[in-house]
């Protein structure tokens, strides 16, 4: 179990650190075991940091992220590397998460040096390929080809199979397929939500709710930082109740339905939500005086949490 | 009134001819708006380009463009000048980048109308009105374009592009780097702009079918550089009848739709390189239906009225 | 915007005073004593040899506790005080310098404004057409690679001596007096006009072919091509990937200015033309560390100064640098 | 400035004394007429009234203080022009001449009177007196600082009986040494530097200098210095009147932009080292000394310092065997163009000639011949034991030498090749190395050099300039004024120190002195006099004419190096005569 | 993005790219001469082999004789050999510590960033030959390899600065992140993933150190700061000047060794151009 406790991300910007920019405020959730929790959120409202977070790719400023009762952050020399043997990410752009001037197998051989000196190469080749004919590729036809010789789709795929080469139990899945032609994209979705079949949990990162609708049990909804509603996907979907969530579903181009024009995306950014306020509060519709203060987040059925002023009115 | 005749185009490159645009024939009316989808590479861009900016290494083959009934001189760079913004106009892929950076927007737009010798002062009012329409603030006529957000941007663009109220606007994958919210703000200020009479027709260039089924009148599938179907927007989404068409729809989630309950799949195999495509029917390979005459070209025929598709099997045999 | 003017600032008075206690550390830690060098050709009766050696030592402030020279040094030069030449003896070195520095400027300047001017607006020509760009090209790198002191040193014997049209030594004529004439400023003019257009050929090379390169990448910027697809003319095109591609010449003069100093230097002491850099030669030949310190102070504050300006200009010109760059440490 | 080995230093022992600071308060009324034309600087010299020179700066015009060490006297007509000796001196017939002095004797072995000129003024139209001399020479023992203040350590006092008579009078007087301050230091005018301070007198720049003498300060540039004819110079009367107005003494970046100007008739005499000269001087286009090799007179030795402390330099018979193995004449020929003649082995100069004890020089001299080298080599024990084609020393040891020279004197580092490789191929193994002059001169002084070149000992009124370089005592730490190679000879000392007592006037006494100092030299032979460097001269008689040359009758020496104008210099000036008169 | 088919591009390109072709057919001549040079002639480079003095060039001496009738051409050869030195070793020094900072500055970010920033900027506003000037006087004995280590360390900076700029942006590249996913140590994520892609850059930074240096060189060679012990074609320029060439009119111990130098440099410049436009698809066209 991932647990995030109060996690903030605070950038230093400016050159002498004199701007501070909450990426992330104030985070709290758990991704159980053998779930896989979507996290929702438009461009820049923290989701990669999150996940970098994760992967320990940046640094935690407040808080703590634990993974079974161990204290992520404080990871350090072998103890990461033994993190790394259980944590992996695969991540939006397939192409420029390979080193361009190497085949692409090499991922696997660096697996190999880095975390399995002692297989021997003949069972590691067998190993790669078995992970990759779970990754729903011919190595026949994937091996030793550079990354532009390969699509999109099998890149992604590759980088799945690296992570089960690991025995990994968590992954962190960032907007794996927003950069792959509908016609692949389906297949990775499948072969994602096939891996919970292994016991392995997964964060899986989109701005796209039906797809998080598709795949995951859990859902938080994040915006600019803080999350904004949270809890079983289902519920969320159904009964979306922060106005954010609400825009969100409505922004979504459905195949069923025309989109509601009479939902505006935006409105006119006023200062009102301030730092300490709801961050919503400059976009919200509903906005309110009392959204000058930060929203807590409420349990308002079983499973499903909301950080909204008026909550009790939707 | 746009009609394109059997358009040609490749690129010319060291390794041979990248036959990126074949024999696409089409034609665009008044005020429609049609959606270009199709996997990546496929040739989209391609021909969004050569209707207005055909440059090396881009060639034209064959085929011509009549745009309100005359034929548009594609290859003469001087000539297409006078067509350029004035009666075609582009909202580019790279619409974030492209702004002069160091150019306040304002005097840059300024710029541009004098350079084309438009009625500036006209065009400059009618400028503040159209930023209001895409909830631009007017001072960003005085920022200079890094102290726009990316929306803001491709937003301006968007304005600048429309200006002079183009006959036809061809927009490429405005909506394709955008969240959902915006996407959704992006698309309907383009329909927006279209009832305003900003654009006349719009060809949307996207890979995201579930956009054009919001906002687009018709749609156009492409393949490979080759037109796979055009039809009305309900006319493709209900009942597509090119397989291509078929495929690409059910492999899109639905909304609502949990992967526990119902699987969905996508196309399997590969689109083909356009350096050497394969002969026939460019879908043959990936085809569940494919049969010998494959092997031949199928013409890009209409088979009900604003209906055509290029498939042996529901061409004129089957229909 | 003042952020970065912030951060320029202390890099540029870290730099100063960097600069300034290597400067203080010259005399003090070269082979030999500046002292003994002065006396060297005295041949005296020994007595008096050590006697003056003392002296001078004492003048020289050399005989303090070396904490105490470096506090009176930044003292005296906070002062406009730089002490006293041992090669011009007794002339104070800032006086020795005043003489040197109006001639600098006048090579300088000009050298660096124009070729900048000159050569940006020529590269942007050539990048025009295929013709001008092979006609143009190498002779703007062969000319960048021209080590300055050659190219002195080809036009002092080419005009100089086998047309015999410029005088390629000094500042003026030695029948001249320096007055307010006509016949003198012409004089002094056609001295100038060999070692300026040296320095002026060299550097206009580099702006030329840096240009040329630079209008291509921006040609082929998406800015370019999005108002190539509106049919902007050619014109506005060109002009506006020449505004963009000046911005990286203008901080290429910044970087380039060491560069460009070194070659004023050889360069007038190929035509003896008395500014800085020959002054500087003479004070290395005849080892008078107190002038090579001036000498030294006295770049290191044009270089500093001239950095400023450019970087003045830069925030002026380019709007990006007024916004504060992002950066995470991982 | 190119440093061209053998330009002279400004000065040696020249060094002069002392001369005004600014006027402190100039005397209130207006001085004369003598002032006028130092205001006026006309905007262009004529040029039939100006004379071109160059190689005598060696920098730009900083002080004009007579009293400043020598290498600072870059504003060479100081000291000759502007301010006067009491005597002059002709090294071609080795005779002092009055100058300010009307006579100088000595009435007894510690007694000298001098009389003055009548009619001596200043420039600023005061009369130049007894009081302005013996002032002079009181200044040095208030400020041990000048140079020439060891005068007081025999000196004992000096009286002004009148306006033209002192007497100075001696304990255990250094007649040789005296005689050379009698034409090296620069009387001062009293009335304008009895009010200076230490540091003014010692130290000051002296921007408007008062002197007595032919020329008066006009204005200077970093390249030029320019004076002006004193029109109220009381030596008008009895020297002659120097010929050009205006004298521009020019800096020229390199010898050879020098060189160009002669060829064009732009500058009247270039002092400037020129190997290539010889062609153009006997195809006419410059004229020289003399018209053929060695083309200029002889200004001083250039000799190999032998740093004796270090193996096997230590071993005379080494020593001697070295100057064998030298090869003068390649250096004469090829470093030097035949520019320069071959050093007598004494080291004196042709014009102290008369001083040689032939017999001496017969007996113990040198010459090149490598197999004497070798021959000389191997009776002292050095052989060659290792078959390396180079000699051992006699207890078996290898040895490599370095024969070194400033870097960039290009003159100089082709001799120190020559010497190498001669050496070489006497079986020594030496090898020529060019370090800075910063490097080479603090190797010169602390004495750890192996061997070389140094030309120090300029031409004099007396031989004992050159043995007082070569031997200069005590041995110190740091040798700053001579014997760099620290020979350590007591007898060599008293010997040399006896000549300093010699009076000038007794030539036979200073014969006898010599032939001993002659003598010991040629048999420790601790440096190697190699050859003369010239007093190089060529100019153009496009302008003016009656330069000195072997033929004319009373030749005196064509040049401007600072501290030659007492030579001769100023004389030469006298004599020249506008071209086409 | 496209490697394999990339490098043959990149051959293919480099092949018929005519810059570079001119530019490396130059750099293999000179370096060809400063290799067999020296057989090709019986002279040493200091050697008075012609006792008159100067002669212009002929059959004997081929690029004439210097005042002192030493061969011009041995020392040119002679010369050439103490260019390509300094050249490799000036420009391999500064290449290799601009690579280091860049490395460090542009990968570690942060604290250690903004130091070498400030060191890369300090070093960047000093003018770097008034430095060479001050060091190489301080110098008592001066050797090749010793000037070229002082021009090496003090032209590092734009390298550097330049370098750390492309590091920076190739760090946020997803590969990168890959790699510290598996485990690779700083160290090894630099030279095995980072570097490598930079390799076009990195050789064209190398180009233009090593016409830097040698430009350095000549300048201070020229102003006599020079090695004290060996000939340099900066010294022979000094030499000819300082003898009157010009006067005298001996151009053919001027020229040539000043001719080298541009022809060197011109020659490495346009190389450099090439390879960017090998490199760089964009400018292909042109
Ligand atoms: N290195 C950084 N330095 C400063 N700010 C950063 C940095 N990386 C991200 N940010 C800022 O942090 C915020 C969150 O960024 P993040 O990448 O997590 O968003 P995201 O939700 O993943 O967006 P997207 O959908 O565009 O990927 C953004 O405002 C972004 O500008
Ligand atoms: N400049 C070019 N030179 C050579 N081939 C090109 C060039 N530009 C595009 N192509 C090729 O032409 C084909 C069509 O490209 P195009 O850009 O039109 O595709 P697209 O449908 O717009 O793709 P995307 O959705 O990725 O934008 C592709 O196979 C591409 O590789
Ligand atoms: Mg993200
Ligand atoms: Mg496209």
């Amino acid at each position: 179990m991932l647990k995030f406790e109060h996690v903030s991300k605070i950038y230093k910007t400016g050159t002498f650190g004199g701007k501070e920019l909450h990426a992330v405020n104030d985070v709290s959730f758990e991704i159980p075991d053998g779930e896989v929790v979507s996290l929702i959120g438009e461009s820049g409202s923290g989701k990669s940091t999150i996940g970098k977070m994760i992967l320990r790719l940046i640094g935690i400023t407040r808080g703590t992220i634990e993974l079974d009762g161990v204290n992520v952050g404080a990871l350090k020399g072998s103890e990461l590397k033994e993190y790394y043997r259980k944590v992996q990410g695969v991540f939006q752009d397939p192409f420029s998460s390979y080193n361009p001037i190497f085949k692409a197998d090499r991922i696997f051989q660096v697996i190999h040096d880095e975390f399995y000196p002692q297989v021997s190469a003949a069972a590691w080749t067998e190993k790669v390929e078995t992970a990759l004919k779970d990754g729903g590729l011919n190595p026949e036809h994937v091996l030793h080809k550079y990354p532009h010789q390969l699509s999109g789709g099998q890149l992604q795929r590759f980088l799945i199979a690296r992570a089960l080469l690991l025995d990994i139990k968590f992954l962190v899945a960032d907007e794996i397929i927003s950069m792959l032609d509908a016609s692949t994209r389906i297949d990775v979705l499948n072969l994602l939500a096939d891996l919970k079949t292994r016991g392995l949990s997964i964060l899986f990162i989109t701005h796209d709710l039906s797809l998080a609708n598709y795949i995951s049990e859990q859902a938080v909804i994040l915006y600019r930082g803080c999350v904004a509603e949270r809890g079983i996907t289902e519920k969320i979907f159904n009964r979306p109740l922060h106005p954010y969530t609400r825009m969100l579903i409505a922004s979504v181009p459905r195949l069923d339905r025309k989109w509601d024009t009479e939902i505006s995306v935006e409105t006119k950014a006023t200062p009102l939500g301030a730092l300490n306020g709801c961050v919503y509060a400059g976009r919200c519709p509903l906005a309110f005086e009392k959204c000058k203060q930060r929203p807590p987040e409420v349990e308002v059925e079983p499973g499903h949490f909301v950080a909204c002023w008026k909550v009790e009115e939707i | 009134m746009l009609q394109v005749e059997n358009l040609t185009v490749y690129y010319q490159t060291l390794k041979g001819q990248v036959r990126a645009l074949e024999n696409a024939s089409f034609t665009l009316a008044d005020g429609e708006i049609m959606g270009l989808a199709g996997e990546s590479g496929c040739g989209k861009t391609t021909l969004g380009h050569s209707l207005i900016h055909l440059s090396p290494p881009m060639t034209h083959i064959g085929g011509r463009v009549l745009l309100n009934g005359q034929e548009l001189p594609l290859t003469d760079m001087q000539k297409m000048d006078a067509y350029r913004f004035n009666e075609i106009s582009i909202i580019p892929q790279y619409a974030m980048n492209a702004l002069n950076p160091i150019r306040k927007i304002g005097p840059m737009t300024e710029e541009l109308l004098r350079a084309k010798k438009a009625d500036v002062r006209t065009v400059m009012a009618a400028l503040k009105d159209r930023l209001e329409m895409v909830k631009l603030p007017q001072e960003v006529l005085n920022l200079y374009p890094i102290e726009l957000s990316g929306g803001m941007k491709q937003r301006m663009v968007m304005v600048l592009s429309t200006l002079l109220d183009p006959e036809l606007l061809i927009a490429d994958e405005i909506t394709s780097a955008l969240d959902v919210a915006s996407q959704k703000a992006v698309a309907e200020m383009l329909v927006e702009f279209r009832n305003q009479h900003c654009c006349n027709s719009v060809i949307f260039i996207t890979h995201d079918i579930s956009i054009l089924y919001q906002i687009a009148d018709s749609i156009l599938i492409m393949y490979a550089g080759q037109l796979a179907e055009k039809g009305s927007t309900e006319t493709i989404i209900r009942n597509p009848r090119h397989p291509y068409t078929r495929m690409l729809i059910s492999a899109l989630p639905e909304i609502g739709v949990r992967y526990s309950e119902k699987r969905l799949t996508g196309i399997p195999g590969k689109t083909p390189l356009l350096l050497h495509p394969p002969q026939g029917c460019r879908f043959r390979e990936r085809c569940p239906l494919a049969f010998e005459k494959c092997a031949e070209v199928p013409p890009f025929v209409e088979i009900e009225p604003g209906h055509s598709v290029a498939c042996w099997k529901e061409g004129s045999a089957d229909a | 915007m003042r952020k970065y003017f912030g951060r320029k600032l202390v890099i540029y008075l870290l730099t100063f005073f960097l600069a300034v206690t290597i400067d203080w550390l010259i005399p003090r830690f070269m082979p030999g004593d500046p002292v003994a060098n002065m006396l060297a050709r005295v041949s005296v009766n020994s007595t008096a040899a050590s006697v003056m050696q003392e002296y001078y030592t004492h003048l020289f402030g050399l005989d303090l506790p070396l904490w105490q020279q470096y506090l009176n040094f930044w003292a005296n030069l906070l002062r406009g005080d730089l002490g006293i030449s041992a090669y011009l003896f007794p002339k104070p070195v800032t006086q020795v310098l005043m003489n040197a520095i109006p001639y600098d400027v006048a090579l300088l300047l000009p050298a660096i404004l124009l070729s900048w001017l000159a050569g940006n607006n020529f590269g942007a020509v050539a990048a025009r057409s295929k013709w001008l760009d092979n006609t143009v090209s190498p002779i703007g790198y062969i000319l960048t690679a021209t080590p300055y002191m050659w190219l002195g040193i080809l036009l002092a014997w080419f005009f100089g001596i086998i047309l015999d049209v410029f005088p390629i030594a000094g500042a003026y004529s030695f029948s001249l007096s320096p007055t307010l004439s006509w016949k003198f400023i012409g004089d002094v003019l056609l001295h100038w006009f060999l070692p300026f257009f040296s320095l002026f050929m060299v550097q206009f090379g580099g702006w030329a072919i840096g240009m040329r390169n630079m209008i291509i990448y921006e040609l082929e910027a998406d800015y370019s091509h999005y108002l190539e697809a509106l049919g902007a003319p050619r014109s506005l095109i060109r002009r506006y990937a020449f505004n963009n591609a000046v911005l990286p010449q203008l901080s290429g003069l910044a970087l380039q200015l060491g560069v460009i100093v070194a070659g004023a230097l050889v360069t007038e002491v190929v035509f003896s033309y008395p500014g800085i850099g020959y002054l500087l030669l003479a004070a290395i030949q005849n080892q008078d560390y107190f002038l090579i310190q001036g000498c030294f102070l006295f770049i290191i504050i044009g270089v500093l100064l001239a950095n400023f300006v450019i970087d003045i200009v830069y925030v002026l010109v380019d709007p990006r640098t007024r916004r504060g760059m992002t950066g995470e440490a991982a | 400035q190119a440093p061209a080995a053998t330009t002279p230093a400004p000065a040696e022992p020249t060094q002069a004394p002392a001369a005004p600071t600014e006027p402190p308060a100039e005397p209130t009324e207006p001085p004369a007429e003598p002032e006028a034309p130092v205001e006026v600087i006309p905007t262009e010299f004529p040029r039939a009234e100006t004379l071109y020179v160059s190689g005598a700066a060696w920098g730009p015009a900083s002080t004009w203080n007579p009293f400043q060490p020598g290498s600072l006297a870059n504003t060479t007509g100081t000291i000759g022009f502007v301010y006067e000796f009491l005597f002059n001196f002709d090294p071609q017939t080795a005779t002092m001449i009055p100058w300010l002095a009307e006579s100088g004797t000595w009435t007894d072995a510690a007694t000298y009177d001098v009389v003055l000129r009548d009619g001596l003024t200043w420039s600023d139209g005061e009369p130049l007196t007894a009081e302005d001399v013996k002032f002079t020479f009181e200044l040095a023992k208030t400020y041990p600082a000048l140079w020439f203040s060891p005068v007081w350590n025999y000196l004992t006092g000096v009286t002004a009986a009148d306006a033209t008579h002192l007497q100075f009078t001696f304990e255990d007087p250094l007649y040789q040494e005296w005689d050379n301050n009698l034409i090296n230091v620069p009387i001062v005018p009293r009335h304008l530097w009895e009010s200076m301070t230490e540091e003014q007198i010692t130290v000051g720049a002296n921007e408007k200098p008062v002197g007595s003498g032919a020329y008066l300060y006009l204005s200077n540039a970093e390249d030029r210095n320019i004076w002006v004819r004193n029109e109220n110079w009381w030596g008008i009367g009895v020297f002659g009147k120097p010929a050009p107005k205006y004298i521009v003494d020019i800096r020229t970046a390199s010898n050879n932009i020098a060189m160009g100007m002669v060829l064009k008739g732009e500058l009247d005499l270039s002092n400037n080292i020129l190997p290539g000269v010889a062609t153009l001087a006997d195809q006419g286009y410059v004229k020289t000394y003399y018209s053929g090799p060695p083309y200029m007179l002889s200004a001083n030795t250039a000799v190999l310092f032998l740093n004796t402390t270090k193996k096997p330099m230590d071993d005379a018979a080494f020593r001697k065997a070295l100057a064998f193995a030298i090869d003068t004449p390649s250096i004469v020929n090829t470093a030097y163009a035949n520019l320069v003649k071959a050093a007598n082995p004494t080291g004196m100069l042709p014009a102290f000639d008369r001083f040689v004890d032939q017999a001496v020089v017969d007996e113990l001299g040198f010459t090149f011949d490598t197999a004497r080298a070798r021959e000389l080599l191997d009776a002292a024990g050095y052989k060659d034991v290792d078959g390396d084609g180079f000699v051992e020393a006699p207890d078996g040891s290898a040895f490599k030498l370095e024969v070194t020279c400033p870097s960039g004197w290009t003159d100089w580092m082709a001799a120190i090749d020559v010497i190498a490789k001669s050496a070489q191929a006497a079986g020594i193994n030496i090898v020529a190395a060019t370090p800075d002059y910063g490097a080479w001169n603090t190797a010169l002084q602390g004495g750890t050099f192996d061997m070389t070149l140094n030309n120090w000992a300029n031409l004099s009124n007396t031989p004992w300039t050159l043995y007082n370089l070569l031997f200069n005592h005590p041995i110190r730490e740091q040798m700053q004024s001579g014997n760099f190679g620290r020979y350590d000879s007591q007898e060599m000392f008293d010997l040399v120190d006896g000549l300093a007592r010699i009076p000038t006037s007794d030539e036979e006494g200073m014969k006898a002195q010599l032939s001993k100092i002659q003598k010991l030299m040629l048999t420790d032979l601790p440096v190697i006099p190699l050859w003369y460097n010239g007093l190089w001269a060529q100019f153009s008689e496009s302008t003016w004419t009656g330069w000195p040359n072997e033929t004319s009758a009373n030749p005196t020496l064509p040049t401007t190096w600072s501290g030659y104008w007492q030579l001769g210099g100023l004389q030469t000036l006298i004599n020249l005569k506008p071209a086409g008169q | 993005m496209k490697a394999l088919k990339q490098k043959n591009e990149f051959l293919y390109f480099a092949l018929r790219n005519r810059k570079l072709q001119i530019g490396l057919g130059v750099i293999l001549f000179f370096v060809l001469l400063a290799a067999f040079g020296p057989l090709l002639t019986d002279y040493e480079p200091f050697d008075y082999v012609n006792p008159t003095g100067p002669v212009p060039p002929s059959s004997k001496f081929w690029l004439g004789t210097t005042f002192f009738g030493q061969d011009v051409f041995t020392q040119v050869v002679m010369g050439l050999r103490a260019t390509f030195l300094i050249a490799i070793l000036g420009g391999g020094i500064a290449t290799l510590v601009g690579m280091l900072l860049g490395f460090l500055a542009g990968y570690r970010g942060g604290i250690l960033d903004e130091i070498i920033n400030v060191l890369t900027n300090i070093v960047l506003v000093i003018p770097t030959m008034a430095v060479l000037l001050i060091i190489a006087a301080y110098l008592q004995v001066r050797s090749l390899a010793m000037e070229s280590i002082l021009i090496g360390l003090t032209a590092w900076p734009w390298a550097a600065r330049a370098i750390r700029a492309q590091t920076f942006s190739l760090r946020t590249r997803d590969f990168v992140d890959m790699a510290r996913m598996s485990g690779e140590s700083a160290f090894k994520i630099i030279f095995s993933e980072i570097a490598p892609n930079m390799m076009s850059y990195l050789v064209m930074t190398f180009i233009l150190q090593f016409g830097g240096a040698i430009l350095n060189a000549a300048t201070l060679d020229f102003i006599g700061l020079g090695p004290t012990n060996a000939i340099s074609l900066g010294l022979i320029m000094q030499y000819s000047m300082m003898w009157g060439a010009l006067q005298f009119g001996m151009w053919w111990w001027f020229v040539p060794p000043g001719l080298a130098i541009t022809l060197i440099v011109g020659a490495l410049y346009s190389m450099n151009v090439g390879l960017d436009e090998v490199f760089n698809p964009k400018l292909r066209e042109m």
